[in-house]
C-alpha cells in the first residue's frame, strides 16, 4: 500500500483538468474584463486537450491504480472522451446563451471544468470513496451552476430543490455503501465483487444495501420515483445550465451505475434486475405520459429524459454485455440528441425570449426551414423513428431484454414509446403545420448555427451508419 | 458489550428520523438542511460501527471524507439558501412551488 | 458499562434528533443538532474512533453548525409564518417513517448483526493510535480521494462566493492603485461653452 | 368436323368493337356521319360473318372451340379467352347481329340531332361486341365478362340522357339489380370451379355428372346437392339479366333510355342472355330437378304477374317492357321444363317481334315529339301506315296468332310445360295459359289506343304526325319479315336436332320429344283448336270491346277494383319494398355502422378515447409533481419503501 | 443473374438522393423538371428489374448483401422475388403520377413536396426489396416521416388531427412488429428474413408472433377495426399523398403479411385464419355499407380502399381452408395470386380515383359530394374517366379491378361457401357506392354556378388519366404477364405455408 509513482500518469487527464481549472480560476480572478472570454477559450482548450490525452492512452496500460481507487479501462476511456467532446458543444451553446443575458462570467467555466473533473473521477472510480467524491464534486458544481442566475426566482428555487433532494439521495447512496461495506468488509469495488463472488455473504443484507445504491443511481439518472427534481430543475435552470445538467452528467451517472451494479454487484444481478425493471418501466410510463401534458419545451424534454432513462436502464437489466453495450449506446445517443434539442432552444432564444414554450416554435419551418428540419430530425430521433439514431438505441436495448425473455416489458415500453411519439410530433406539428404568430429572427452566432446543424446531422448520420458507434460500444464491454 | 446490531439500529432510527424530518417539515428549509446532516450522521455511525467491528479502518477514512464533503455541501447549501432568500424573501418550503406539473 | 453508556447516548441522540425535526425555531433546532453531534461523538468514542469523534465536534459543531446559526440569524426570516403546525401530515409521516424503520430493523437486527454473528473485535494493541492509523492511510492508500476532497472544498468556496457575493460595484472598498493612477484631467473637465446663441438651434431646425 | 376460321371469328367479334372505339374516341373529330358509318359497317361485317358462320355450322357441320389467348394461369388452372361456336351460338350470333344492325340503322333516324349521337353509336356497337363475347364464350370467365359488359353498356345507355334524373336513377337501378344477379352468378361460377376444377365449358360439362354426386354443406347440418346449388346460383344471375321476379324491377325503368336500346338491349338481346346461359348450361341443369323446378316457378310467376302489370300501363314503352318481362317468363318456364330448344326458339322469335314493336313504338314517339303517354295518342293509323302495319304484325306475333312467329314458339312452350312432370309444372301451365289471354289483352289495348280511336295527341305547330323516315321504316319492315316467318323454323329448331350439339336434355325430362309434332302445318292446324288460340282471341276481343267499342268499361272496372289497381300501379310493391328495405336499409345500415361503429366506438371510444384517457392520466399524474419539496421527498421515500418491501430478499 | 450495377440499390437511392437534390435546389423553375427526371429515371431502371427477372425461380433475385451494423449482424441485404417486383414497379410508376399531378397544383414549398415524395418512393421500394428485417423495419418506419409531413403541410383544414392519428396509428402497429422481429432474431440468431422462414417455432410462439405481425400489418392494410386512420388521412392529404397512400402504403401491409406472417408463422396463420378472414369479410361488407353513406368524395374512396384491401387479406388467408377442402391446391394459388393482383390493381385504380377527386378539388376546393352534380355537362372528358374508374372500382370485368376480386372470390368459395358469399357482396356494394357517387357527382343537370364554371381536363390531367386507364384496362384484359412473374414465388410460399413448423 505504498504510493505508486509508476502509475502517476494514470490520472493524467484528471490532473490536467484540475490544473487547468486552477489556471482558469486564476485568470478569472485577475482579468476582470476579459476573464470570461479567456476562461471560455481555455476551457474549450482544456476539453479538447483532455480528450486528446485520453485518446492517446487508448490501447495503453489499463487496469486499477492508486490502491484500487482508480480504474482505466475501455469504458472509462470511451465515456471520458464522450464527456469531453460533448462538453465542447455544451460550452459553445451555453456561451452564446450566457453572453446574451449578462451571465457571461468566468465562474461558470471554472465550475464547468470542475464538474467535468468530477465526472471524469466518477467514470474512473473503482472505489466507493472515489465514486462518492466524484459524484459530490460534480453535483456541487451543478447545484451552484443552477443557482448562478441569482436574480431568477425559478432558478434559485430549482437549485434549492436540486440541492436538498440531491443531498438526500447522496445520503441514501452512502447508507447503501455503508451497508455493503459492512457486509463485504471492503470499499473497493473490485474487492466487493470478489467478496460477493466468494460467497457466504448475507443476501438479505446485501440486497438491503443494494436498494439504497439503486436509489442513489436512480436519482442521478432521474428514474421514477426518484425523478422529481428533474422537471423542475430542467425548467427552472437557465437553458445553458439545463443543457449542461442534461447531457454529460448522465454519462457519468451511467458509469456510476455500471461500476456499482455491474462491476461491483454483478453477481447479485438477480436482485437488482427486478428493481431496475420496476424503475425502468415506471420511468418509461410516467415520463411519456406526463410529457404529453407539458407546454414548456424544456419541461417536456425533462419528462422525455425520464423516459429515455427508463430505456437506458433496460439495457442494464438484461445483465448481458450486449445489453450494457446497448445501454451505453443509448446513453451516448441520448446525450447527442438532448444536446441538439437544447442547442436548438438556445439557438432560437435571445435576450428576453427564452423560446422554451412549445408554442414559440410556431411556423418555424417557414421562417427557418433549415433549423426546423434540424429540430425535426432531433424530435423524430427522440421518438425512435428510423433512420435516425434514436431508433437504433431503442433497438439495441429492446433486443437485449428480448434476449433474456422479458417480452412483456419490451411490449410495454414500445407501446409507451408510441405514446411518447405524440409529444415529439406535437413539436413538429407546431413547427411545420402551424402558422407563425410573430416574426422573429435568429440572432445566434455562426459557430452556434454550424454546431447545431452538425449536431443534428450527426443524429441523422449515425442513424444511417450506426455500425461503428455500435461496434465501439460493444467493444467497451466485450473486450 | 455493544452489539453491532444495536449501533445499526440506532443508525436506522436516525436515518428514519431524518427522512421523517424532510417529509414533515413544510416550513423551514434550514431544518431540511439539518435533516440532511442528521442523515449523514446516521451513515457515519454505520461506517464507524462496521469499521469497528471488522477491524478495518477504511470505514473511518470514509467517514472522514463524508465529514469533509458534508461541510462543503453545507456551505453550498447555505449559499443557495441565501440567494433564494434574496429572491423570494422567504425560506418557506411550501412557497417554493413556482416549478411544478 | 459500555452498553449502559451506549444506551444513554443513544437515548439522548434520538431525543435530540427528534427535537431537531420537530422544533419550530431553527436556532433551537441547530442547538439540538449540536447536542446530537456531541452524543454521536460519544458513541464514536465508544466505538474506538477517537479521531473522528473529535473531528466531528471540531468540524461540525465548531464550523458547520456555526455557519448554520450564522445564516439563520443573517437572514431576516419571518419566524411566525414558519412556525405553523405540521400536524396534518404528521401521522402520515410517522407511519411512513415507522414502516421504513421496521423494514430497516428487520434487516439490521440481531439475527444478521448480533454479537453471536459479529463479535466485538479484539482490543487494539498497546500504543495504537487511531489518528496515526488514519493519517497513514490518508496519505498513502487514499491519497487520490484526498486530493479530490480538497478540490471539493475549493469548489465549495468558489461556489459559495460566486453565489453570494454581490457585484463588486456595491462595495465601498478603496482601490488604491486606481487612486494613485488618477490624473487631473480625469477629475476636472473644462467645458468650453459658447456664449449663448439661441438662434443656432432654430436655424438648424429651420 | 370442320373447324371455323379463327381469324374470321375474331373479325366477327372485333369489328363492332373497332367501330365502337373509333366512334367513341374520335366521334367528335370525325363527325356524326363517319361515326354511324363506321359502326354500322362494323356491325354489318359482324352480321355477314354471323350468317356465314351460321351457314357453316348448320349446313356444313362446322364448329369451333379453342382459346384465343390465355387470360391467366394460376397453378393448374388456366383461364383463357376463347370461342366456342356451335349451333346455339351460331343462332344467337345471327339474331344479335341482325337486330343490332337494324337498330343501328334505325338509330340514324331516331337519334338525329342528339348531342351524344356518336357516343350512342359507340355504345351500341360496344354492346354488340359485348353480347358477341357473351354468346361466343367457351368458358365461364369470358361469359361473365360479356355478362357484365352488356350490363355496363346497358347502364350507360339507360343513363344516356344524363341530365334526366329519372334516367340516371334508372340506370343505377338497372346496374345494381343486375349486380344482385351477378352476385349469384359469380358464386355459381365459383362453385363450378370448385367442383369441376375448370372454367372451360366442355370440361365443366364433362365433370358435371361427378359434381351431381357431390354435396355441399351450406350451413352445418344441411347437405345440398352441389349441382343444385350451383345451378340455382347461376340461375340467379339469369334472373338478374333476364329480369325474372324479383329481380325484374330494373327493366321497366330502363325504358328511360332511348328507344333503340330498349329494342336492342332490353327486349331482343341482353335480357335474353340469361335464357341463353341456362340453355348453354343445360348439361348441368338437367342434372338437378330441384333447380329446374325453381327455374320453372320463377319463370311462371314472371310470365303471369308481369303480364298483369302490362294491362294498366299508360307509357307506350312500359307496356312493351312488361310484355317483355312476361315473355321472358315464358322462355324461363320453357327452360324449367327442359324445353330449352323451345325457350331458345321463343328467344329468337321474340327478339324479332319485340324489337319490331319497340322500334315501332319509337317511331310513334318520334312522330309525336317524344310523347310516350298512350292517352295522348290515338288514330295514328292514317298518319303512319308503315308503322301501323308493322306494329300489327308485331302484336299478332306477340299474342301468338297462328302463323306468326310467336305462335309457334309460344305454343311449343305451352305444350312442353303441359307435358312436363316436374314439381311446379302445373302452376306453370296455368300461368302460361292465362298469360296468353293477358298478353293478347294488353297488346291490343295498346294497339287500339295508339293507332285507332280518336286523335288525342297534341299538335306541335299545327304539324300533323307523319311517317318516320326511311332509316326508321326500313328496319321495321326488315324486322317484320322474320316476325312472321321465323316461326316456320320450328321443325328443325325445336323438334329437330338443330341444337343437338349444344343442348343436352336428359331422357326423363325430354318433354319436347313427347309432343306430337307432325310438321309445321300440323302444328299450325293444331294451334287453331288448342286453348291458347282461343284465349288469345278472347283477349283480343276483350281489348277490342273495352277500348274500341265501350271505352267506359275499363274506367268502371278501375273504380270497382280500385284496390287491385292500386296494387298493380304499385307494381306489387316491389319498387317500394326495394326502395325502403334494400336501398334505404343499406343506407341506414351504413349510417349506423359509420356513426356508431366507426365514429362512436372505434374512433370515439377506442382511438380518441385512448388519447383522451392518456391525456387525462397525464393531467392527473402531473399534479403529483406538485412543486413542493416534501412531496418530492415523499416520492423518494415511498420509492425506498417499495423497493425495501419487495426486493429485499 | 449478375448485373454490373446494383440495380436495386440504384432504384432505391436514386429517388432518395434525387429528392435531396431537389430539396437543396429549392423552389425554382428547375424543381419540377428535376423531380420528373428523377422519377422517370427511376421507373426506367425499375423496368430493368422486370426485364431481367427470371420467372422460373422463387429464389431472391438481384441480391445485394453488405454488412451494415456488424455488431448485431445486420446487413444491407436486398433482393426481390415475384411478390416484390410488381410492387416496386407500381411504386416507381406512382411516383411519376404524383410528380405530374402536383405540377401546377402545388405552389407552396414545391421543392419540399417533391423531395418528400421522391424520398418516400425510395424508402418504399426499399421496404419491398429489403431482406434484412432491421433494414425492412427502418424503411418501413422511415416512410412515415415524409408522409406525415406531406399530409400535415399540404393537407386540408383538419390535417393535424389526421396526420397525428395516422402517424401514431401506424407507429403503434409497427412497434409490435419490432418486438416480433427481435424475438425471431433471438430464436434464429439472424436478422435475415429468409432465415426466419425456416426457423422452428412452437405453436404458442407462432401465435404471438403472428398476432404481432397482424397488428403491424393490419394497421397498414388497413383491416377493420384498425382502419379509421385511413379515411381521415385521405381526406386531409393532398392528392399526391392520397395517391401514394392508397397505391403503395396500403400494399406494404399486404406485402408484410405475405413476407412475414404467412411463411414465418404458418401454423399460427392456420389456427387463426378464421380470425383474419372474419376481419377481411367485415371489411368488405361493413365498410361497403359505410362507404355508401359518405358525403365526402375522398372519404368514400378511402372506405372503398379498405373494402378492396379486404380482398387481399381474404385471399391470403383462405389458402388454409382451400388446402383442407381440395386436393389440387390450384385454388390456393388462385387465392394468393388474386390477392397480389388485387394489390397492384387497387394501386392503379385508387390512384386514379384520387386523381379524379383531385381534379375536382383543384377546381372547386370542396370534396363534398353534394356540392357537385351534373359535372358531365361541363367536363365530359372527366366524366368519362370518372365513370370508367368507378366501374373499375366496382370490379367490372375487363378492368384490373375485376381480376383480383374474381380470383379471390373463386378461391374463397373453395374454402367456404359463406366466405365467397360475403365477399361477393362487394359486387353489389362496390357498385352501389361507386356508381351512386358518380351519379350524384357526374350526372344530372348542372347543379350550381360553380359546376357550370368548371373547365374540363387539361392536357396534363388528360394524359395522366389516360395512361392509368390504359393500364387498368390492359391488366384487366390480360393479367397473365403480371401473374406469371409471381407463380414461382406463390408456389414456394404455398409450400412454406403448407408445411407445419411444429
Amino acid at each position: 500500500m505504498m504510493f505508486e509513482v509508476a502509475n502517476m500518469s494514470f490520472a493524467l487527464p484528471e490532473m490536467f483538468l484540475l490544473t487547468m481549472a486552477c489556471v482558469i480560476l486564476l485568470i478569472v480572478a485577475f482579468f476582470k474584463q476579459t476573464g470570461a472570454s479567456l476562461a471560455y477559450g481555455l476551457s474549450q482548450l482544456t476539453m479538447i486537450a483532455s480528450a486528446v490525452l485520453v485518446y492517446r492512452e487508448i490501447g495503453g496500460l489499463e487496469g486499477l491504480a492508486y490502491s484500487d481507487t482508480y480504474i482505466r479501462d475501455a469504458l472509462s476511456n470511451a465515456l471520458k472522451i464522450a464527456i469531453f467532446v460533448i462538453n465542447i458543444a455544451v460550452l459553445m451553446y451555453s456561451t452564446s446563451y450566457l453572453k446574451a443575458r449578462d451571465l457571461f462570467k468566468g465562474e461558470y467555466y471554472v465550475l464547468a471544468v470542475f464538474a467535468t473533473l468530477g465526472m471524469s473521477v466518477m467514470v474512473s472510480a473503482h472505489h466507493f470513496l472515489t465514486l462518492y467524491l466524484g459524484l459530490e464534486l460534480m453535483s456541487l458544481c451543478l447545484y451552484a451552476m443552477v443557482a448562478m442566475h441569482r436574480d431568477s426566482a425559478v432558478a434559485t428555487e430549482a437549485a434549492m430543490k436540486y440541492f436538498i433532494l440531491g443531498a438526500l439521495a447522496s445520503g441514501m447512496l452512502l447508507y447503501g455503501m455503508s451497508i455493503i461495506y459492512g457486509v463485504t468488509g471492503s470499499l473497493s469495488i473490485s474487492a466487493v465483487a470478489t467478496a460477493i463472488q466468494t460467497g457466504g455473504l448475507d443476501n438479505t443484507v446485501l440486497s438491503f444495501g443494494l436498494v439504497f445504491l439503486v436509489i442513489g443511481v436512480g436519482f442521478k439518472l432521474g428514474a421514477v420515483p426518484f425523478h422529481m427534481w428533474l422537471p423542475d430543475v430542467y425548467e427552472g435552470a437557465p437553458t445553458a445550465m439545463t443543457l449542461f445538467i442534461a447531457t454529460t452528467p448522465k454519462l457519468a451517472a451511467f458509469a456510476m451505475m455500471i461500476r456499482l451494479l455491474v462491476e461491483g454487484l454483478g453477481d447479485i444481478q438477480m436482485y437488482w434486475q427486478d428493481m431496475l425493471v420496476m424503475l425502468s418501466v415506471l420511468s418509461v410510463v410516467l415520463g411519456n405520459i406526463v410529457a404529453i401534458a407539458q407546454t414548456n419545451l424544456k419541461r417536456m424534454l425533462a419528462y422525455s429524459t425520464i423516459s429515455h432513462v427508463g430505456f437506458i436502464l433496460l439495457g442494464i437489466i438484461s445483465g448481458t454485455d450486449e445489453g450494457y453495450a446497448g445501454s451505453l449506446f443509448y446513453a451516448l445517443t441520448y446525450t447527442l440528441m438532448t444536446l441538439a434539442a437544447f442547442g436548438m432552444i438556445i439557438l432560437m432564444s435571445r435576450r428576453g425570449f427564452e423560446a422554451e414554450e412549445i408554442a414559440d416554435y410556431k411556423g418555424l419551418s417557414q421562417r427557418h426551414p433549415w433549423f426546423a428540419l434540424m429540430m425535426l430530425i432531433v424530435m423524430f430521433s427522440m421518438a425512435g423513428i428510423p433512420p435516425l439514431v434514436g431508433f437504433y438505441a431503442k433497438l439495441a436495448v429492446i433486443k437485449s431484454i428480448i434476449d433474456i425473455g422479458l417480452i412483456s416489458v419490451a411490449v410495454l415500453v414500445v407501446v409507451m414509446s408510441v405514446i411518447g411519439a405524440f409529444y415529439y410530433l406535437r413539436v413538429i406539428k407546431v413547427m411545420y403545420f402551424d402558422e407563425a404568430e410573430e416574426a422573429y429572427e435568429i440572432d445566434a452566432p455562426t459557430d452556434m448555427r454550424i454546431m447545431v446543424s452538425a449536431n443534428a446531422v450527426a443524429v441523422l448520420g449515425l442513424g444511417l451508419f450506426p455500425g461503428s458507434l455500435m461496434a465501439l460500444c460493444a467493444s467497451v464491454f466485450m473486450s | 458489550m455493544i452489539a453491532l446490531s444495536d449501533v445499526l439500529t440506532l443508525g436506522a432510527i436516525l436515518f428514519s428520523l431524518s427522512v421523517l424530518g424532510i417529509f414533515i417539515n413544510r416550513k423551514n428549509i434550514i431544518i431540511l438542511l439539518m435533516c440532511v446532516e442528521l442523515m449523514l450522521l446516521a451513515v457515519n455511525l454505520n461506517f464507524i460501527a462496521f469499521s469497528h467491528f471488522s477491524g478495518d479502518i477504511g470505514g473511518q477514512i470514509f467517514v472522514f471524507f463524508i465529514l469533509t464533503v458534508a461541510a462543503a455541501e453545507a456551505a453550498i447549501g447555505l449559499a443557495i439558501l441565501v440567494v433564494l432568500f434574496r429572491n423570494l424573501s422567504t425560506i418557506n418550503v411550501s412557497e417554493l412551488d413556482r416549478l411544478k406539473g | 458499562m459500555e452498553q449502559i453508556l451506549f444506551y444513554c447516548f443513544s437515548a439522548v441522540l434520538i431525543f435530540a434528533a427528534t427535537m431537531v425535526i420537530t422544533v419550530r425555531n431553527p436556532v433551537r433546532a441547530a442547538l439540538f443538532l449540536v447536542l446530537a453531534f456531541f452524543t454521536s461523538a460519544g458513541i464514536w468514542l465508544l466505538l474506538e474512533a477517537e479521531f473522528l469523534a473529535l473531528t466531528l465536534v471540531l468540524v461540525y459543531v465548531g464550523a458547520v453548525m456555526v455557519l448554520f446559526l450564522f445564516v439563520v440569524m443573517m437572514l431576516d426570516i419571518n419566524l411566525s409564518s414558519l412556525q405553523e403546525g405540521f400536524t396534518r401530515y404528521l401521522p402520515l409521516g410517522i407511519i411512513v417513517a415507522a414502516l421504513i424503520t421496521i423494514e430497516m430493523l428487520a434487516v439490521l437486527d440481531a439475527s444478521h448483526f448480533g454479537l453471536d454473528i459479529v463479535s466485538a473485535p479484539a482490543p487494539q494493541p498497546e500504543g495504537y493510535s487511531n489518528t496515526k492509523a488514519i493519517g497513514l492511510l490518508l496519505y498513502t492508500t487514499y491519497v487520490y480521494p484526498f486530493e479530490i476532497a480538497s478540490v471539493i472544498l475549493t469548489v465549495a468556496i468558489i461556489a459559495a462566493i460566486t453565489l453570494t457575493l454581490r457585484d463588486t460595484k456595491s462595495r465601498k472598498a478603496q482601490v488604491v492603485s486606481e487612486q494613485v493612477k488618477v490624473r487631473a484631467e480625469d477629475r476636472v473637465r473644462v467645458v468650453k461653452m459658447k456664449t449663448s446663441k439661441p438662434d443656432n438651434d432654430q436655424e438648424a431646425g429651420s | 368436323m370442320e373447324v371455323l376460321n379463327e381469324n374470321l371469328l375474331l373479325t366477327l367479334v372485333l369489328a363492332p368493337l373497332f367501330g365502337s372505339v373509333i366512334a367513341g374516341l374520335f366521334g367528335k373529330k370525325i363527325g356524326e356521319k363517319a361515326s354511324h358509318t363506321v359502326t354500322i359497317l362494323g356491325v354489318a361485317v359482324a352480321f355477314i360473318l354471323s350468317v356465314w358462320v351460321f351457314k357453316q355450322v348448320i349446313f356444313d357441320g362446322a364448329s369451333y372451340n379453342d382459346r384465343v389467348y390465355q387470360w391467366l394461369q394460376a397453378g393448374s388452372l388456366s383461364i383463357e379467352v376463347g370461342f366456342m361456336v356451335d349451333s346455339l351460338t351460331a343462332m344467337m350470333l345471327v339474331v344479335v347481329t341482325f337486330v343490332s344492325l337494324m337498330v343501328h340503322i334505325y338509330t340514324i333516324g331516331y337519334m338525329q340531332g342528339d348531342d351524344g349521337y356518336s357516343r350512342f353509336f359507340s355504345y351500341i356497337s360496344l354492346f354488340t361486341f359485348s353480347m358477341l363475347m357473351l354468346v361466343m364464350a367457351n368458358n365461364f370467365m369470358q361469359l361473365f365478362f360479356g355478362w357484365e359488359a352488356v350490363g355496363l353498356v346497358s347502364y350507360l345507355l339507360i343513363g344516356f340522357w344524363s341530365k334526366k334524373p329519372t334516367a340516371i336513377y334508372a340506370s343505377l337501378k338497372a346496374f345494381l339489380v343486375n349486380r344482385v344477379g351477378d352476385f349469384g352468378f359469380l358464386l355459381g361460377i365459383a362453385g363450378v370451379l370448385m367442383y369441376a376444377g375448370s372454367l372451360d365449358y366442355l370440361e365443366v360439362f364433362a365433370q358435371s355428372r361427378v359434381t351431381a354426386t357431390q354435396s355441399m354443406s351450406i350451413w352445418p347440418g344441411s347437405e345440398w346437392s352441389a349441382i343444385t346449388v350451383i345451378c340455382i346460383l347461376l340461375f340467379i344471375g339469369a334472373m338478374g339479366k333476364s329480369a325474372q321476379v324479383p329481380l325484374h324491377v330494373w327493366l321497366p325503368d330502363s325504358m328511360e333510355g332511348p328507344t333503340p336500346i330498349s329494342a336492342l338491349i332490353h327486349a331482343a338481346t341482353m335480357v335474353t342472355a340469361g335464357i341463353f346461359m341456362v340453355a348453354r348450361m343445360s348439361p348441368m341443369f338437367e342434372l338437378s330437378e330441384a333447380a329446374l323446378s325453381f327455374v320453372m316457378v320463377i319463370g311462371a310467376i314472371t310470365a303471369l304477374f308481369m303480364g298483369f302489370l302490362g294491362l294498366i300501363q299508360n307509357d307506350i314503352k312500359r307496356v312493351i317492357a312488361y310484355s317483355t318481362l312476361s315473355q321472358l317468363g315464358y322462355m324461363t318456364v320453357a327452360l324449367g321444363a327442359s324445353a330449352y330448344a323451345a325457350g331458345i326458339f321463343h328467344l329468337m322469335t321474340h327478339a324479332f317481334f319485340k324489337a319490331l314493336l319497340f322500334l315501332g313504338a319509337g317511331s310513334v314517339i318520334m312522330a309525336l315529339h317524344h310523347e310516350q303517354d298512350i292517352r295522348k295518342m290515338g288514330g295514328l293509323k292514317k298518319y303512319m301506315p308503315i308503322t301501323y302495319w308493322t306494329g300489327l304484325i308485331g302484336s299478332l306475333a306477340l299474342i301468338g296468332f297462328p302463323g306468326f312467329a310467336g305462335f309457334f314458339s309460344k305454343d311449343a312452350i305451352i305444350e312442353a310445360v303441359h307435358a312436363s312432370t316436374i314439381a311446379g309444372s302445373d302452376f306453370a301451365y296455368f300461368a302460361v295459359l292465362s298469360g296468353v289471354f293477358i298478353t293478347a289483352l294488353y297488346s291490343f289495348r295498346l294497339f287500339f289506343i295508339v293507332f285507332h280511336g280518336e286523335e288525342r295527341f297534341e299538335q306541335h305547330d299545327g304539324h300533323m304526325p307523319h311517317e318516320s323516315p326511311k332509316v326508321v321504316t326500313v328496319p321495321l319492315v326488315l324486322l317484320a319479315i322474320p316476325s312472321v316467318l321465323a316461326g316456320f323454323l320450328i321443325g328443325p329448331m325445336v323438334f329437330g336436332h338443330f341444337f343437338a350439339d349444344a343442348i343436352y336434355v336428359s331422357s326423363e325430362h325430354d318433354v319436347l320429344s313427347q309432343l306430337n309434332y307432325h310438321g309445321v302445318l300440323g302444328f299450325l292446324m293444331h294451334g287453331f283448336v288448342a286453348p291458347p288460340f282461343w284465349l288469345a282471341m278472347a283477349g283480343l276481343g276483350t281489348a277490342y270491346y273495352f277500348y274500341m267499342v265501350n271505352p267506359s268499361i275499363p274506367a268502371k272496372l278501375h273504380q270497382s277494383f280500385n284496390w287491385l289497381y292500386r296494387v298493380m300501379e304499385n307494381k306489387y310493391g316491389f319498387d317500394r319494398f326495394n326502395e325502403v328495405v334494400f336501398a334505404g336499409g343499406a343506407r341506414a345500415i351504413g349510417r349506423v355502422l359509420w356513426k356508431a361503429g366507426d365514429l362512436a366506438v372505434i374512433d370515439g371510444v377506442v382511438v380518441n378515447g385512448a388519447a383522451k384517457t392518456i391525456g387525462l392520466v397525464s393531467k392527473t399524474v402531473r399534479r403529483v409533481q406538485s412543486g413542493y419539496l416534501y412531496a418530492y421527498a415523499f416520492a423518494m421515500i415511498v420509492g425506498l419503501l417499495v423497493l425495501l418491501k419487495y426486493f429485499v430478499a | 443473374m449478375m448485373f454490373d450495377i446494383p440495380l436495386l440499390s440504384l432504384v432505391i437511392w436514386l429517388p432518395i438522393l434525387g429528392g435531396i437534390a431537389v430539396l437543396l435546389n429549392g423552389d425554382n423553375v428547375f424543381t419540377r423538371p428535376l423531380s420528373l427526371i428523377v422519377s422517370i429515371a427511376t421507373l426506367y431502371f425499375s423496368f430493368g428489374l422486370y426485364t431481367g427477372f427470371d420467372n422460373a425461380t422463387h429464389e431472391m433475385q438481384f441480391v445485394e448483401h453488405l454488412p451494415w451494423i456488424a455488431t448485431y449482424g445486420i446487413h444491407y441485404s436486398l433482393g426481390i422475388d415475384g411478390f416484390s417486383m410488381p410492387l416496386i414497379i407500381l411504386t416507381t410508376f406512382s411516383t411519376i403520377v404524383v410528380v405530374i399531378a402536383a405540377w401546377e397544383v402545388i405552389q407552396d414549398r414545391i421543392s419540399q413536396y417533391m423531395a418528400a415524395f421522391l424520398i418516400m418512393s425510395g424508402l418504399m421500394i426499399a421496404v419491398f426489396a429489403a431482406l434484412d428485417v432491421i433494414l425492412f423495419y427502418v424503411f418501413f418506419e422511415a416512410m412515415l416521416i415524409p408522409l406525415f409531413l406531406v399530409i400535415g403541410i399540404w393537407g386540408g383544414p383538419n390535417r393535424v388531427y389526421a396526420t397525428i392519428k395516422f402517424f401514431l396509428y401506424t407507429f403503434f402497429g409497427s412497434v409490435f412488429l419490432l418486438i416480433a422481429l427481435l424475438y425471431l432474431r433471438y430464436v434464429s440468431g439472424s436478422f435475415a428474413i429468409l432465415d426466419f422462414h425456416t426457423v422452428a417455432l412452437t405453436l404458442q410462439e407462432q401465435i404471438w408472433l403472428f398476432l404481432a405481425f397482424l397488428i403491424a400489418f393490419a394497421v397498414k392494410v388497413p383491416m377493420w377495426p384498425v382502419h379509421t386512420w385511413l379515411p381521415d388521412a385521405h381526406v386531409e392529404a393532398p392528392t399526391g399523398g392520397s395517391v401514394i397512400l392508397a397505391a403503395i402504403t396500403l400494399k406494404i401491409g399486404g406485402y408484410g403479411l405475405l413476407r412475414f406472417a404467412l411463411p414465418i408463422t404458418p401454423d399460427a396463420a392456420m389456427t387463426l385464419d378464421w380470425f383474419v378472414i372474419a376481419l377481411s369479410l367485415t371489411a368488405i361488407v361493413y365498410i361497403g355499407f359505410v362507404a355508401l353513406v359518405q358525403a365526402d368524395l375522398k372519404k368514400l374512396i378511402a372506405y372503398s380502399s379498405i373494402a378492396h384491401m379486404g380482398f387481399v387479406t381474404l385471399g391470403l388467408f383462405v389458402v388454409f381452408g382451400i388446402f383442407e377442402n381440395s386436393a389440387t391446391g390450384s385454388g390456393a394459388v388462385l387465392a394468393v395470386e388474386g390477392a397480389m393482383v388485387q394489390m397492384v390493381s387497387h394501386g392503379f385504380i385508387a390512384a386514379a380515383m384520387f386523381l379524379c377527386v383531385g381534379v375536382l378539388y383543384d377546381r372547386m376546393h370542396t370534396r363534398e359530394i353534394s356540392a357537385y352534380g351534373g359535372v358531365i355537362n361541363t367536363m365530359p372528358l372527366f366524366a368519362g374517366f370518372s365513370v370508367f374508374f368507378a366501374m373499375a372500382n366496382a370490379g367490372l370485368p375487363g378492368t384490373s379491378g375485376f381480376v383480383g376480386e374474381f380470383m379471390v372470390i373463386l378461391a374463397s368459395f373453395q374454402a367456404n361457401f359463406w366466405y365467397a358469399f360475403l365477399a361477393a357482396t362487394t359486387l353489389i356494394l362496390g357498385a352501389a357506392y361507386s356508381l351512386w357517387m358518380v351519379k350524384r357527382v357526374v350526372f344530372g343537370e348542372v347543379s350550381n354556378d360553380n359546376v357550370a364554371a368548371l373547365e374540363d381536363l387539361n392536357q396534363r390531367e388528360f394524359w395522366l388519366l389516360t395512361v392509368l386507364a390504359l393500364i387498368v384496362l390492359i391488366i384487366g384484359l390480360w393479367p397473365a404477364p403480371l401473374i406469371d412473374v409471381m407463380h414461382s414465388s406463390v408456389e414456394h410460399l404455398l409450400t412454406q405455408v403448407s408445411q407445419s413448423k411444429l
